[in-house]
């Protein structure tokens, strides 16, 4: 067992430097990001002081090894755009984003998990065809086009709720007076968009509960519940809805930090300063440092998730263990 | 007698066990351990023992799917590891395989056409028509319709692919054929078709087999000399009649009485093996055997019993013939 | 010998099993199939079925041009109203864009483009996909271990933002977008397939070939290339929606498809603001349309899954 | 009825602006009559600036949307860029010895007296007395000559070649000296055009560093920083010791919203009470709202121009296809659909706003003309008779509608071409290598360029060969431009700088669209109602509308 985490822990690692080295050539490719700083107009002199100042007139080499030194040391550099370290820009922003997964996956397992228990019990009727629908309904909207029809009707035609922004409650690290209200105040900012980014991951989620559901319900073990005459109810309360929910739980915990980390077109849309919304400005503004830390920041989460995923299936699984 | 078609010198293959990127070699698998034996040809030898004991690893090494750790393979007369290229090609084109499940063995997704004529492709350049006439042939020989070389393997049914095998492994012109428990996945009332079908072939074609299973009965009875194995060696190698008449290792003995059940007039000692196959990981010192054997002495677990010859073609490893 | 010819019954299981395999022609789902004929059948014969050119503006009546801008000639007239509205005609069904051209005509040009762009870059995905992952799932050693790292790291990248990323390298343009959806979806495949090569390798029929010395490309190519393709087929039918969606996104954020080719996310995007003035529909149809191709591609693809896997026949 | 109301308090305001301004111009002579400098000196345009009494306390908050992400980098006038945008956050936190505000071009502002010497080698500033930074600190001479030495934005090189050194009077004032004639000091030298007269607190820098004074920057301005998001969101608050009047509103939040229509959803929702760039799809809308008012505000003119034309084998080599694709633009069309009508159909490509611009309304340079007919007539004589496919037209970002509706127009005429949708930075970084951001010699630029300095400047960046920015590259051209920079004389350099100009139009190298609204929408919390937020516009060249002080809004509730 140890020695398997230690190899998962390993690839892990070769991965998250696969995944640098990707970002840090790719970003590259892109362009130069001193002719976007330089206003039309601006003498050779200000861009090469910029150049210098943004460490860009070292060979690429050095760029390479200084960039992971830095990583190593947790400094994700300055943003070209933005002026200010990356690691400061992207901790104030990713309270806003977690405010939003959270509450996109709050939604996604409102709609998903009951639905698809609902699916998976009444198999084949006319409630599985609709569940079914619904799940194929959220894979299939793209997220803006939900959201622009959300903020047509509800922004600007009903004037229900705010169409800009998360609201004036911000999340300060260095004011604890500012945790609890952040997560309760503003929340006509947060419907719109968290249901929009929700939805997509509903039909996900639904699809998830019904067929995890279906196989527990198809289990020897829940025919032997059934056979002892355990009333319907409780089996599915007690025993099946338990052992379902471990995959939906799993995988729950991918599709969160997805929410959390690309939702770009969503965050664009209702303007919400989350990290996908940096990551856009990012990358139209060939802002390397910061395109680097927002994609590294949430490939470290993916990675580290997918390790506790592995060590802990390893960890009930023997056998997954030894097959590697 | 001349020169055996194959004949096989002390073979022996170890896996390490437990090495990866972290961490060495914790210890050896030994699944073939130093056995030796020869096919002549059109011969046919049976290649017997429990699951496990290294008869699959035998002929993965005669099928040269694994390099040896040491000894030899010889075949007509060229030691197997000395093959290189053209001359390891045309071993590949000799010695040919049948395995023991049917619908393991065809690729789903080809045309039993191309599936036959798949070696004849590799090893032969030969005409497009040509290589159909061939096929439909061996069609012939093994008892299926020539136009079923169109037809997809889930079509046919455990039997007839079984016969597909063989065409397959006949379409080269093979010397040797292992047969890896060729019925031993078929219903039992089409195992005697396919058992009287090779032997029909090799009646014709003077092939020579290595007969693999864990039936001794069966593999007696389809060859003409038997080779027991445990644990990774051999423990008794004789001519079948003889091994019928009066096995000597008790472990062929112990083997018998699992097979099918005896005749009533044949007096035969009757014995049940007790405890699992030790593990190849750890062998037990001495004779392999020992913990199991009905009739073990002090000697057994100190002194590895050598196998040694007890009459003209005929040798057991066991200290009772010693 | 004749003791082994003349199984007839066996024989005559052949004709039966045949029989049974075409069977599934009765299970396909109509409604799906339909919508995807129909946005084929527009996609393909646009030039011919279009009411307009789908870039320039439809001609005006001197009536229309008094009607909207007080002018006795105009060159186009902006932002008319599907034919149910009091000032649509039937000349332009579902009314113009703010340029003036035919809402219609685009859209069934739009079509060709989300159908050209998903599939060929599903397909280069699938393509670049499988063979990395056959290599990875056959050759084992420092092939797999390279191929599945490169692999791990490039599911961690999330695939919007790694589109964005690619098409700010490329610059727009629809062969871009089929690059860009390659690069950033073959990761799935070789995921997919390089598990199915493992399970493969160990199959008989791999290892005969081996025995036998038939080359390894040629067992890739004869042996596991066929047998993952049901893998392959249903992975494919549902990245298809998923890449029409991301095309939509990347044309949407303004780095797909350039104007002015009508891609429905670019179409969608230019009438942000008629959203807003309650002109709904020049955003809403192309949204529908894009909903309309991925859900149908999506219920396809669950129902190719069903056909292809039989443990999922009755999920 | 509150109709009634407003023009009385119009009036009144007009008077007691009038007031002001007596009052002002009395202290300015009295203020200028010491002088510094000893020797001739050169007779400067600077006005006096108008210091208003209190009017009570600032009330309201004020809630700005800036049509791009924001940078925490415009808080820091050290590291100034060449763009205008960021003097929108140097009027709110910083001050400048001069600056352009609605008297002129260069007021005076921290600075109440300047002087410049004949030779153009020394130049001189008197501090207003009893001035301070946000902190209560003193602003001191020290730290207007720690800014110029630590000065690293736009310009710096020059700034640091030209000087010799800095000398410090006393607290108030300073000297300039220079190694050679400097003659553009006072211009670049003006808020308007680079950072170094915005001074920052040099204790405050030194002790927070540069990241921390981008973080929480503080200045001599009107508005005190007060928190930002990076990127999103920026607040500040009224400074009510403001040597020059006590700001109206209480508190301004600008956000950055890049979408149009979420800038228009905000103002609707009256989230906003200020919205930049609001032209297209929106103005109708905007227009509609009665809630909402807008003003044009006009700044520059959008024109066409063909990077790479001079290759001989560029499609726009030709002068007559360019005459086409000038013909072929239904000008009168396009400014009804893109401005409802506001903008200008224009024949110059060069802002009237520039003191010395060809005027392009049919006076100095004729209005162009649309006419397909005649747009086909003359592409049947070149190499094109039924036109041809370029590869990219580029517009400035996010004029994207715009740039289809142009290139629906030349399709008309058989000129086909895809758009190309960048970034903003993209778009300048392209712009910013001139003919080598375009390879290909087949791409058309929509451009516009709200840039100070008169027509000299705009021509200096796109026109002349010597330029990284170059696009227009012609010995004619060159020939004009090297006598107007080696000219001492005005008239001469006035003349000079107008042939060129009508050359780059007369040969289409530069084709004029028309005279472009900047409209800004202002919600309903904005004063006064009704009409009179024109006032707030009055600084001449600013696309913005500078100063922030005199903004007033509704009491928050």
């Amino acid at each position: 067992m140890r020695k398997y985490v230690l190899l998962r822990g390993f690839y892990s690692l070769v991965t998250l430097w696969l995944l640098v080295t990707i970002i840090f050539a790719m970003v590259r490719l892109t362009g130069d990001p001193v002719a976007m700083k330089g206003e039309i107009g601006a003498d050779a002199t200000y861009l090469e002081r910029i150049k210098h100042d943004w460490g860009l007139d070292q060979p690429v080499y050095w760029q390479y090894t200084g960039f992971i030194g830095n990583l190593l040391k947790g400094d994700f550099g300055h943003s070209f755009e933005k002026s200010l370290p990356v690691r400061d820009i992207y901790f104030e922003r990713l309270p806003n984003s977690l405010k939003l997964g959270f509450a996109a996956f709050v939604i996604s397992l409102a709609l998903g998990v009951p639905f698809g228990m609902l699916s998976a019990l009444k198999v084949n009727t006319w409630w599985d065809n609709a569940g079914k629908m619904i799940a194929l309904l959220g894979l299939s909207m793209p997220g803006f086009f939900v959201g622009l029809v959300l903020i047509i009707i509800f922004g600007v035609q009903l004037g229900w709720l705010p169409v800009l922004g998360k609201g004036s409650s911000a999340f300060v690290w260095s004011n604890p007076a500012t945790w609890a209200p952040f997560w309760f105040r503003d929340w006509p900012h947060l419907a719109m968009p968290a249901f929009a980014l929700g939805w997509y991951f509903s039909g996900a989620m639904l699809r998830i509960t019904r067929s995890g559901m279906l196989d527990v319900l198809g289990s020897d073990y829940i025919k032997l519940v059934r056979l002892k005459g355990v009333p319907e109810r409780m089996v599915v309360a007690k025993h099946a809805l338990k052992n379902s929910l471990i995959p939906v739980l799993t995988f729950a915990g991918l599709n969160l930090l997805i929410m959390v980390n690309v939702a770009v077109v969503i965050e664009v849309i209702f303007n919400w300063p989350g990290v996908g919304q940096l990551l856009y400005d990012g990358l139209s503004n060939r802002d390397f440092p910061m395109v680097q830390g927002v994609v590294l920041m949430s490939g470290l989460m993916i990675v580290m998730l997918n390790f506790v995923i592995d060590v802990l299936y390893g960890y009930v699984d023997p056998r997954i263990r030894l097959s590697r | 007698m001349g020169e055996p078609l194959l004949e096989v010198r002390d073979l022996k293959k170890h896996f390490p066990v437990g090495s990866s990127l972290l961490g060495g070699v914790q210890g050896w698998v030994k699944a073939v351990d130093g056995i030796s034996f020869t096919i002549d040809s059109g011969e046919t030898l049976g290649l017997v023992g429990e699951s496990g004991c290294g008869k699959t690893t035998t002929s993965k090494l005669i099928l040269a799917a694994e390099e040896a750790t040491s000894g030899a393979i010889e075949f007509e007369g060229r030691n197997l590891a000395e093959l290189r290229g053209r001359e390891l090609m045309d071993y590949r084109r000799k010695v040919q395989v049948v395995f023991q499940d049917p619908y393991s063995s065809l690729s789903p997704r080809m045309r039993v056409g191309d599936i036959i004529a798949e070696p004849i492709e590799t090893h032969e350049q030969v005409s497009r028509h040509e290589v159909r006439s061939r096929v439909a042939q061996l069609l012939e020989l093994v008892g299926l319709r020539p136009d079923m070389s169109r037809l997809f393997p889930h079509e046919f049914s455990g039997g007839q692919r079984q016969r597909l095998a063989i065409a397959r492994a006949l379409s080269t012109n093979a010397r040797l054929i292992v047969l890896d428990e060729p019925v031993s996945a078929l219903d039992v009332s089409i195992r005697a078709h396919i058992i009287s079908l090779l032997e029909e072939i090799q009646a014709r074609l003077a092939v020579s087999y290595l007969f693999i299973a864990h039936d001794l009965a069966a593999v007696a009875h389809v060859s003409q000399r038997t080779a027991v194995m445990y644990l990774g060696k051999l423990v008794e190698v004789a001519d079948s009649l003889e091994l019928c008449a009066s096995p000597l290792h008790p472990y062929t003995k112990a083997l018998f009485a699992a097979s099918l059940p005896s005749h009533p007039d044949e007096a035969r000692e009757e014995i049940v093996l007790s405890g699992e196959v030790p593990s190849a990981l750890n062998p037990p010192r001495g004779c392999s055997f020992h913990p199991r054997c009905p009739f073990v002495m002090p000697r057994c677990s100190e002194q590895e019993p050598s196998l040694s010859e007890v009459s003209p073609g005929r040798r057991v490893a066991c200290h009772l013939y010693s | 010998m004749a003791t082994i010819l003349g199984r007839a019954t066996e024989i005559g299981g052949v004709s039966r099993a045949a029989r049974r395999s075409y069977s599934w022609v009765r299970e396909i789902p109509l409604v799906p199939l339909l919508l995807v004929t129909v946005l084929v059948l527009a996609a393909v014969l646009a030039p011919v079925l279009a009411p307009h050119s789908h870039l320039d503006p439809v001609k005006p009546t001197p009536g229309q041009c008094q009607a909207k801008y007080g002018m006795a000639d105009c060159p186009y007239v902006d932002n008319m109203p599907p034919f149910w509205f009091s000032q649509g005609t039937f000349a332009t069904p579902l009314g113009t864009d703010y340029l003036g051209r035919d809402l219609l005509s685009r859209l069934m040009y739009g079509a060709r483009i989300s159908l050209v762009v998903a599939l060929t870059g599903t397909l280069f995905a699938g393509a670049i996909g499988t063979l990395l992952g056959v290599l990875a799932g056959y050759m084992g050693k420092w092939w797999d271990q390279i191929i599945m790292r490169v692999t791990d790291a490039w599911l961690t990248l999330p695939s919007l933002v790694f589109a964005i990323l690619l098409s700010s390298v490329r610059g727009p343009g629809v062969w871009n977008i089929v690059l860009i959806l390659a690069l950033v979806f073959w990761s799935r495949y070789s995921r997919a397939v390089r598990g199915e090569v493992l399970a493969l390798r160990e199959r008989e029929f791999v290892r005969l070939a081996e025995i036998n010395g038939v080359g390894k490309l040629k067992i890739i190519r004869r042996h596991l290339i066929p047998n993952v393709m049901n893998t392959v087929m249903v992975l494919f039918s549902l990245q298809v929606g998923v890449a029409v969606i991301i095309e939509a996104s990347l044309s949407f954020l303004g780095v797909g498809v350039p104007p002015p080719e009508p891609s429905w996310g670019l179409m969608m995007a230019q009438e942000r603001e008629s959203l807003m003035q309650g002109k709904w529909w020049l955003a809403v149809f192309p949204g529908i349309c894009i909903t309309m191709l991925v859900l149908s591609a999506n219920m396809l693809g669950d129902w190719l899954r069903v056909r292809l896997d039989p443990q999922l026949r009755n999920r | 009825m509150t109709r009634r109301t407003g023009i009385k308090e119009l009036l009144a305001l007009i008077a007691a602006l009038a007031l002001v301004a007596a009052a002002g111009e009395a202290a300015a002579q009295k203020g200028g009559q010491t002088p510094i400098l000893s020797g001739p000196l050169v007779k400067l345009d600077i006005k006096e600036a108008q210091i208003e009494t209190a009017k009570g306390k600032p009330k309201g908050t004020f809630r700005i949307a800036q049509h791009f992400a924001l940078d925490p980098g415009w808080l820091d006038p050290l590291e100034h860029i060449f763009a205008l945008t960021m003097q929108t956050y140097d009027y709110l936190v910083h001050d400048a010895l001069i600056k352009p505000m609605p008297q002129g071009e260069a007021t005076y502002s921290l600075a109440e007296h300047a002087e410049l010497a004949a030779d153009f080698r020394r130049a001189a500033f008197r501090l207003r007395p009893g001035l301070k930074f946000h902190d209560g600190q003193p602003l001191s001479t020290a730290d207007v000559k720690w800014t110029y030495e630590n000065y690293k934005g736009a310009h710096a090189k020059l700034f640091r070649d030209k000087l010799e050194h800095i000398q410090i009077v006393d607290d108030r004032t300073i000297v300039f000296h220079f190694k050679e004639p400097f003659l553009e000091f006072m211009d670049l030298y003006n808020g308007a055009v680079s950072g170094i007269g915005w001074i920052v607190p040099k204790h405050y820098y030194e002790k927070v560093g540069r990241d921390g004074f981008k973080a929480k920057p503080i200045g001599a301005g009107p508005y005190k920083f007060v928190s930002q998001q990076a990127g999103v969101q920026m607040d500040f608050e009224a400074w009510e010791e403001y040597w020059r009047r006590t700001p109206a509103a209480k508190t301004i939040v600008v956000k950055g919203i890049r979408d149009n229509a979420a800038r228009l959803a905000g103002l609707q929702t009256g989230e906003l009470d200020l919205a930049f760039g609001m032209t297209g799809k929106v103005l109708p809308q905007v227009m509609a709202d009665k809630n909402l008012r807008w003003v044009p505000n006009f700044t520059s003119v959008w024109h066409l121009a063909f990077p790479g034309y001079n290759e001989p084998d560029s499609p726009f080599h030709d002068k007559r296809v360019r005459q086409a694709v000038s013909l072929a633009i239904n000008r009168e069309f396009l400014v009804r659909q893109e401005t409802q009508g506001v903008g200008k159909v224009w024949g110059n490509w060069i802002s009237p706003e520039n003191r010395d611009a060809l005027k392009g309304d049919g006076k100095d340079l004729p209005l162009p003309e649309h006419n397909i007919a005649k747009a086909k007539q003359v592409l049947a004589q070149t190499k094109f008779p039924n036109g041809f496919e370029f590869e990219w037209f580029v517009p400035f970002v996010p004029y994207f509608d715009m740039g289809e509706r142009i290139l629906t127009d030349l399709r008309a005429v058989g000129i086909r071409g895809k758009l190309q949708s960048l970034e903003g930075p993209a778009f300048r970084a392209k712009m910013g290598q001139g003919r080598k951001g375009f390879p290909g010699n087949r791409t058309i630029v929509q451009n516009i360029d709200p840039r100070p300095g008169g027509a000299k400047a705009t021509i200096g960046v796109y026109a002349v060969c010597g330029s990284p920015a170059s696009i227009v590259c012609e010995p004619q051209i060159e020939e004009l431009w090297t006598k107007h920079e080696a000219s001492k004389n005005l008239d001469e350099r006035d003349r000079l700088n107008k042939a060129i100009q009508k050359i780059l139009v007369e040969e289409y190298y530069m084709v004029p669209i028309y005279w472009n609204p900047f409209v800004h929408a202002i919600g309903p919390r904005v004063l006064p109602e009704g009409k009179g937020i024109e006032r707030y516009y009055d600084t001449l060249h600013a696309p913005y509308p500078w100063p922030w002080e005199v903004w007033e809004v509704r009491a928050d509730r």
